[in-house]
């Protein structure tokens, strides 16, 4: 192996610092990984998934599945990483994996020797231990398996560099920047379309990179390039992936931004994930090139004739000084004559029984040595390539006579090209199987906006390739309404013999009594041997399914890029069937592997969903309050004095407001204006409650339920003017109840003229609760706030700070409260003003917290007890719902279990001794066994300040009946049984006093 | 039939492994059976296991339209558990833990059982309350579960996010130890080997195309390749139920929905358990292979086609960036979906139907892989003595109906909430 | 990445929508004191492989219910019309 | 009487983020003069009239296009809903329509320079390429989960209409994006 004195593609003048396992490669601008280790000499690449076997570099492109590698180091190291993809850059270091200790000794290697006793499926069969009921002998196995599975090692470390996402739009988007999909380009360029051209290298032209640099092709592609590139509505994008096709003529394309250099700078982003909505699309993706089947032929060395031929071309490495092709087509034949012609000794073993002279003389004049009807047995040597035994083969493959064995350091195989239909397939359905070059396309079908061209739909010569690119391009364009004139179709260029003309189909070599010689492999990375089919197909896993599942044969990073025809071809020889009738396993996304952070884009941390801020937020925050989630809002949860937990805070917080008074802020409830002349009628049928009767300046408590009876939510709502009412919900329900009450007015009930509005983000709201709540509001507004002037559920209109505000009295807490609604921007100015005003009545604020021990205090459901499956019944609200009228769920909620009399039913609990009760204990009698789901459970707790004691609120079957009865509390996983005492759940203030007061 | 063990594939393996049987046979039909089972993923297979093995009804033929173990058997994120709080549930899925635990030994298939533990995170004060409801009950059921706080998950799970700038912070965790994986393939291989020995035919790529009809009753089913009578015609075809029932006329509770999963490259080592997010519709474990196994929510809309839309990938990774920020460099390899019957209450059926000679079991919502023993067992008791098992009395249809609703998530009848 | 053709927005990606519900059942009238048209409604579906209609919420847009044609096998679009101009 | 509070008060703090020696865009806020919906059932545009008469208003515009008149501007947010910003807060009364004011109830992000439509398109699936959204035009759409509503001030120049209290959200998730164009804060004016 060496690297050329002139030619190739890359750039002498800018060499690199490039290393892998510590080794300095000599590598220049142009070079990926992979280059640079052969030119370096490097064969050992990695260790194969299951027998740990020495992989070398096995092809140039995506295809790679033999020299994955760690790259870079720290927290920006990336695992199986594919030295073959992988640019080459100043600073680039790679190390070896699924190796240890080291590369060249591996103790995994071990597997290697037992070989026969891991065929396919042995897993299945062993491991299961000895004693029933126990998994714990699977387990033990399990843990060395799994060390000695998986392939790179990733770390625990957060990623430094940042993604983005973008959104795209055109009328033609061209995937495969080769000679196929620039002729699309071009004719959808000039006929004026949009156009977005992505190629997954570094450089644009596909299979012309690996001609001679300054052949004829190069021409032909410089000069459709700079046509392209200097067209302003075709975006050009290297270094871009198209992973998936997907519904609605989106394409997902990942653009390796920064991955060509140490690490990005200056805020660029590492990747960026395109999604593009392309009215149509060309898929010009090529082919990949099949392997052959013999002996050993995943040892390093060993690699596929089309990519040494890219080694020499454009990177200007000899693969192999002394090399044999061997072939079944005649792709080949130019591989072998550019490697004679650069010095190397070559000998073709065409598998074939015939091949045309004048395909012949390409290798004969250019030095090579050509060896019709033979194939390789099998590559010989030890970590790589000594020689290869070649014999005399039979059309199928079987050796017919003894063969020699020749000194070799590079065997290049071709078994054909297989077209690259993955996204076609991924968004359509399974391709079709054509007999002629015996591959499977994608099904021309004029009714799909993706079809294919070139290679990728199996063109028959190069000509053919870039007119159907053209045409494809034309018509594309035409179907979106561009119609400028596309001129001439690009000259073809001359190359050489094309793709896989010629192709017999035999894939595999086999001694003369007709079994492989020693290991041969179908799976490279995942170390399916030809056997393990034999095995899978001997024991009925037929299926492509099962055999891809039982061998595992095409699951391995490569997703059967190379794998997967020969493993058919296999299984269809064994079941005696053709290829197309044993089928073919469908193609998933993404194309190629892609880093999870590129699709996740800015979405992480903080941002990875967005988060809903009260206008008062700020105030809080700066007050020293600790904050608590509340589905997207964040909310005050208590303000914790020098030294305070949440316990001593939330007590004394509560117990201010039962003694002086407290304020809170509830701008997060939903808040939604109900407006139209038929806002009553439509809110007595939500509600279960009546609403004909309520006057304008008054408010009422009312309950929903779902569509099926149990309760959907709670909350009072305001009639501000004659058509004009506001509604408020539970913060958690507000998005669900606003989206149910705009399908019930725009699909069932079209003739009610009613609209709904969200009106959360308008007002600001502040709870003002407590003995002194009157006389603080009073001073401040200058209000009449009389009993008789506002009695509970009404409300009026004042001023506080100079600003207008509307003043809801209403309880939630049980003590005298007003709740003050204020336009939003105002929200921490009178926040600010009543917490100064307030100062002579010992005005604090309180938290989340306290709010719940005061409702719980007062028997006020909240999230805990409407959990969607408890009724009204279940909750005590029987009372409000009207039986003169239908509202939603009135019938449903009749159904017999619901209203069966031993359901659980709200009830308050007194918890003895000095420790409280954990919500979610179950509740069970005082006596007997503790199995089973109990009597019902504990809702919510809290230690009530106003009682002095531990209580919570719970459900408890028949707990109508209940009261006085003692009862266990149990909360398993806490390892604590309480006994607690059956109460009302109106512990405090039952009459109400305190809150009408 | 070899019986498998270490000593097998050993002796196996002097031979060159090429004196293998077959695991399963690949008979003709015949004209009549007890009973038909439509459906060959795992509940169907492990329907006619037990039929055969424990209520002695052998002449039993489990039809199957593609190949067995080629919907969502294969499809789906391998997870068991028994953390199911609501009664109807509770002891149906701990009945399946308990199946599973001794389910290689059973069938004498290795299925890989990982009983590595399952975190469900919480993320607020009242998710600790929810999963410490769930934790007694399953306590009080002779179910394991465990409470983590936040110091305690840290310490297990020391590479989520912990730090100020997770969105959604880690408050604790409910925790199962004897729930795991298992290799969902070798689940419904399993059970096939295991009918095929007590003589179940298995036909594979034979469609379902209706029913014959003796008056009301059904006697067998017609396929795309002849008739089969049979005595009784038993759906596991979730997923499809919709499909099969409206044949006889019947409509069901059911949407069929669309799940999908994603697997990484293969790494060494990184989550030795299962973490589900409870901040989105998220959880991750690692394969015996490698690859992170990522499941995330509904496509939200009804479908029946095997593969999912991006909105849901998007969802799905960011979930996991979030959750666990070192993924963010490691690369998705593949995603896939699956379709399912999503019922009206999130859980299923294992039942007669009004239809005489049809019995249903389907809607397994998301957790039809971690029931497949238990739906086996419970629903081969149901076709044998025509009547459920207390296990699954109320996976029943009228209990719409009746106001039962088995609601694990308290959503509604809402099929893509649950 | 399906896309809707709101009547009102015009061309949007679903993450735009939610998805609501089956739009074949029709609600009952308010009156309907009958147990089984509720049941019906809320809880049984045709839940068909092909063409099926269905309710989309335009929740980050118009905020419209729309009633949608689309294809459950294929994930076809087909006509999408205001869920309040639908007349049966 | 008191100052309105803009939900990105403390955003908007002038100086330069993100690449340096980069600056594609400016981020700030303004306050909206006044907002309100008006909405109607039937005969919405007749009953519109006489209230966007009142303020100078031609029509409630199109789906796609706002009104524009001196000191007012409508977005016809539904088919029988408008959203309009106007100072006048006594708009006519006329039967058959309800007036709400949301004047609290957004935020406006400011978004101008060469990047903000690169910007746009990282968080925005629709084309907002000058071809397709043009001077004049608004949509509503999401922008990271949030329904938003994006009105086209000139070829590169923006308002976004954001609910106040995802405000700050939107506003970080705009940011975040915009650092690697160079982005310049703008102080509240």
């Amino acid at each position: 192996m060496r690297r050329l004195q002139k030619g190739g593609r890359i750039d002498r003048s800018k060499p690199l610092n490039v290393s892998f396992e510590g080794d300095k490669l000599p590598a220049f601008q142009g070079d990926t990984l992979a280059s640079a280790m052969l030119a370096a000499g490097v064969s050992l690449a990695g260790r194969s998934f299951k027998y740990h076997r020495p992989r070398g570099i096995y092809s140039a492109g995506v295809e790679e599945p033999g020299a994955l590698v760690h790259l870079r180091e720290d927290d920006r190291h990336e695992p199986n990483v594919r030295a073959t993809t992988a640019e080459a850059f100043d600073g680039l270091t790679a190390t070896a994996q699924n190796a240890w200790p080291s590369l060249t000794f591996d103790v995994g290697a071990v597997n290697n020797w037992f070989s026969p006793f891991l065929s396919a499926g042995f897993y299945y069969k062993t491991f299961v231990g000895p004693f029933k009921h126990s998994t714990k002998f699977w387990m033990m196995c399990e843990t060395f398996i799994r060390r000695a599975a998986g392939m790179g090692r990733a770390k625990y470390l957060a990623d430094p560099d940042s993604y983005e996402k973008r959104n795209a739009f055109c009328d033609v988007l061209v995937i495969g920047g080769g000679a196929a999909g620039l002729s699309a380009a071009l004719a959808a360029g000039r006929a004026g379309a949009q156009v977005i051209l992505v190629e997954q290298d570094f450089e644009l032209g596909g299979a012309i990179l690996s001609d001679p640099a300054e052949s004829e092709s190069d021409q032909w592609l410089t000069k459709v390039r700079t046509e392209l590139e200097n067209m302003d509505n075709v975006r050009i994008l290297i270094r871009t992936t198209a992973f998936g096709a997907y519904d609605g003529d989106t394409y997902g394309l990942i653009e390796r931004v920064c991955d060509h250099v140490k690490a990005p700078e200056n805020h660029q982003v590492r990747q960026r994930y395109w999604l593009v909505h392309a009215r149509r699309a060309v898929m010009a993706t090529g082919a990949i090139e099949r392997p052959l089947v013999f002996g050993s032929n995943d040892k390093p060395g060993v690699m596929l004739a089309g990519s040494a031929r890219t080694y020499l071309n454009r990177f200007a490495v000899l693969a192999g000084q002394n090399v044999i092709v061997t072939t079944n087509n005649n792709s080949a034949y130019s591989v072998a004559a550019d490697l004679a012609r650069s010095g190397a000794t070559v000998t073709v073993a065409d598998l074939r029984a015939q091949v045309s002279a004048c395909v012949q003389q390409i290798a004969t004049d250019a030095g090579a040595t050509v060896l019709v009807g033979h194939g390789v047995l099998e590559a010989k040597g030890g970590r790589k390539v000594a020689a290869a035994e070649v014999v005399p083969v039979d059309s199928s493959g079987r050796a017919t006579g003894n063969g020699k064995t020749l000194k070799a350091d590079l065997i290049a195989v071709s078994g054909g090209w297989a077209p690259a239909v993955h996204l076609w397939s991924q968004r359509f359905q399974k391709p079709v199987y054509k007999e002629e070059g015996a591959c499977f396309v994608p099904l021309q079908d004029d009714g799909h906006t993706l079809r294919s061209a070139g290679i990728s739909n199996a063109a028959s010569d190069l000509e053919d390739v870039i007119s159907q690119g053209f045409a494809l391009g034309t018509q594309s364009a035409g179907e979106t309404g561009a119609d400028g004139d596309i001129g001439l179709c690009p000259e073809a260029f001359t190359t050489g013999p094309f793709w896989q003309q010629g192709m017999s189909p035999v894939w595999a070599v086999f001694n003369t009594n007709g079994s492989p010689q020693g290991k041969a492999f179908v799976d490279f990375q995942h170390d399916v041997k030809i056997s393990d089919v034999d095995q899978a197909h001997l024991e009925g896993y037929i299926s492509v399914e099962h055999l891809k599942r039982y061998t595992t044969t095409g699951m391995a990073t490569d997703q059967g890029k190379l794998s997967n025809v020969n493993a058919l071809a296999r299984m269809a020889e064994l079941r005696r069937q053709s290829i197309p009738e044993v089928g073919t396993t469908t193609f998933r996304p993404p194309f190629t592997p892609v880093s999870m952070g590129s699709i996740v884009g800015q979405e992480h941390g903080r941002h990875f969903r967005p988060t809903r801020l009260s206008p008062i937020h700020q105030w809080h925050q700066e007050n020293g309050a600790l904050m608590t989630e509340a589905g997207a809002w964040m909310r005050p949860w208590y303000y914790p004095q020098t030294g305070e937990g949440l316990q001593d805070a939330y007590v004394r917080e509560a117990a201010h407001v039962r003694e002086h008074v407290g304020m809170i802020d509830v701008s997060t409830l939903g808040k939604i204006a109900v407006q139209g002349p038929d806002a009553a009628e439509f809110l007595n049928r939500i509600y279960v409650n009546g609403w004909k009767t309520l006057a304008v300046g008054r408010l009422r408590y009312g309950a929903m339920l779902r569509e099926d009876g149990f309760v959907m939510d709670d909350g009072a709502t305001a009639r501000l003017g004659e058509n004009d009412y506001f509604m408020s919900t539970t913060t958690a329900n507000a998005a669900k109840v606003l989206a149910f009450a705009e399908h019930l007015l725009q699909t069932a009930w079209k003739d009610l003229k009613v609209h709904v509005t969200t009106v959360t983000d308008q007002w600001a709201a502040i709870a003002v609760a407590g003995p002194k709540s009157r006389a603080l509001l009073t001073e401040v507004t200058g209000t009449d706030l009389s009993r008789e002037t506002v009695p509970n559920n009404h409300f009026t209109h004042a001023e506080i700070g100079g600003v207008g505000v509307r003043i809801h009295r209403m309880s939630y807490s049980g003590e005298l409260a007003y709740e003050v609604y204020i336009p939003a921007g105002y929200g921490r100015h009178v926040w600010e003003t009543l917490y100064t005003a307030g100062s002579p009545f010992e005005l604090r604020p309180y938290g989340t917290e306290a709010m719940g021990a005061l409702r719980i205090e007062k028997g006020h459901i909240a999230g805990p007890e409407i959990e969607g499956r408890t009724t009204l019944r279940d909750l005590g609200l029987e009372g409000f719902a009207s039986s003169k009228k239908p509202f939603v769920g009135s019938i449903l909620c009749k159904r017999p279990v619901l209203e069966e009399a031993s359901r659980p039913i709200l009830v308050g609990l007194e918890i003895e001794g000095a420790t409280g009760a954990k919500a979610g204990s179950i509740l069970f009698p005082n006596v007997g066994e503790t199995k089973g789901h109990g009597d019902g459970w504990v809702s919510s707790t809290t230690y009530s300040p106003a009682l002095g004691k531990n209580i919570a609120l719970g459900l408890l079957k028949n707990g109508k009946f209940r009261a006085g009865e003692t009862i266990r509390v149990v909360n398993f996983v806490g390892n604590e049984t309480l006994r607690a005492k059956v109460v009302s759940p109106h512990f405090f203030d039952p009459e109400g006093e305190r809150q009408n007061g | 039939m070899t019986r498998y063990s270490a000593l097998s594939v050993f002796r196996h393996a002097l031979s060159g492994n090429r004196t293998w049987g077959r695991a399963w046979r690949d008979p003709d039909p015949k004209p009549y059976y007890d009973v038909v089972i439509v459906g060959g993923g795992g509940h169907g297979l492990a329907t006619a296991y037990y039929l055969a093995k424990e209520h002695g009804i052998t002449n039993v033929a489990i039809v199957e339209k593609g190949w067995l173990g080629g919907g969502n058997t294969g499809r789906n994120t391998t997870i068991v558990r028994s953390n199911y709080m609501m009664p109807g549930n509770t002891m149906f899925y701990e009945r399946s833990m308990q199946l599973w635990e001794n389910l290689s030994q059973d069938l004498n298939y290795n299925v890989m059982i990982s009983q590595r533990g399952q975190y469900n995170l919480c993320h607020s004060p009242g998710q600790m309350d929810a999963a410490r409801r769930r934790g007694n009950i399953m306590r009080a059921n002779g179910i394991d579960a465990e409470l983590f706080d936040r110091a305690e998950v840290q310490r297990r799970l020391p590479y989520l996010d912990y730090s100020e700038k997770a969105r959604f912070p880690i408050h604790g965790a409910i925790y199962q130890s004897r729930a795991g994986t298992a290799r969902h393939d070798a689940v419904a291989w399993g059970f096939a080997r295991g009918a095929d020995r007590h003589g179940v035919d298995i036909l594979q790529r034979r469609e379902v195309t209706g029913y014959l009809f003796d008056g009301g009753k059904i006697v067998g089913v017609q396929t795309n390749r002849g008739d089969i009578r049979a005595g009784k015609v038993a759906l596991c075809v979730a997923g499809h139920s919709g499909h099969l029932t409206q044949m006889a006329g019947l409509r069901l509770p059911i949407e069929t929905h669309c799940l999908q999963a994603f697997v990484t490259e293969p790494y060494k080592p990184l989550v030795d358990t299962v973490i589900s997010f409870g901040a989105a519709h998220f959880y991750v474990s690692q394969s015996d292979k490698g690859g992170l196994v990522l499941g995330g929510d509904l496509d939200m809309y009804n479908s029946y086609a095997q593969r999912g839309g991006l909105p849901v990938v998007e969802h799905t990774l960011a979930s996991a960036k979030a959750l666990m920020p070192c993924v963010s460099r490691l690369k998705l390899l593949r995603h896939w979906a699956g379709v399912m019957d999503m019922s009206m209450d999130g859980s299923p059926f294992i039942t007669r139907t009004p239809v005489e000679g049809l019995y249903l079991n389907g809607g397994w919502n998301y957790g039809g892989f971690k029931a497949t023993p238990a739906s086996g067992w419970c629903f081969a008791w149901t076709i044998a003595k025509d009547e459920p098992h207390e296990d699954n009395a109320e996976f029943t249809l009228d209990r719409f109906e009746r106001g039962y609703q088995i609601d694990e998530k308290g959503v509604g009848p809402q099929t893509n909430a649950h | 990445m399906i896309r809707i053709n709101c009547p009102v927005c015009g061309l949007r990606n679903e993450t735009e929508f939610t998805y609501g519900a089956d739009a074949t059942v029709s609600r009952p009238a308010m009156d309907e004191n009958e147990m089984k048209p509720w049941l019906d409604y809320v809880f049984n579906r045709t839940n068909p492989r092909g063409w099926h209609k269905e309710y989309w919420h335009h929740v980050q847009g118009c905020r419209q219910w729309l009633v949608l044609e689309r294809n459950t096998l294929t994930h076809e679009i087909g006509a999408c019309e205001l869920a309040r101009e639908v007349t049966e | 009487m008191a100052e309105v509070l803009s939900p990105l008060k403390s955003k908007c703090v002038a100086g330069h983020h993100g690449a340096s020696e980069k600056s594609g865009l400016k981020m700030g806020t303004r306050a909206l003069s006044g907002l309100w919906q008006i909405a109607g059932w039937d005969d919405f545009e007749s009953a519109a009239q006489p209230v966007l008469s009142s303020l100078g208003l031609k029509d409630g515009g199109t789906f796609r296009i706002a009104q524009h008149a001196d000191g007012a501007t409508a977005w016809r947010i539904a088919p029988d809903r408008i959203l309009i910003e106007t100072a006048d807060p006594n708009l006519e009364n006329a039967p058959e329509l309800m007036k709400l004011d949301l004047s609290h109830a957004r935020s406006v992000i400011t978004l101008e320079g060469p990047s903000s439509r690169d910007l746009l398109s990282q968080l925005v699936a629709i084309d907002v390429t000058p071809m397709a959204f043009k001077p004049g035009e608004f949509f509503q759409t999401g922008i990271h989960h949030v329904g938003v509503l994006i009105h086209c001030l000139n070829s590169d120049r923006f308002d976004i209409l954001v609910p106040g209290t995802w405000a700050s959200s939107v506003w970080e998730a705009l940011y975040e994006n915009a650092l690697p164009h160079g982005v310049e804060t703008l102080e509240v004016a």
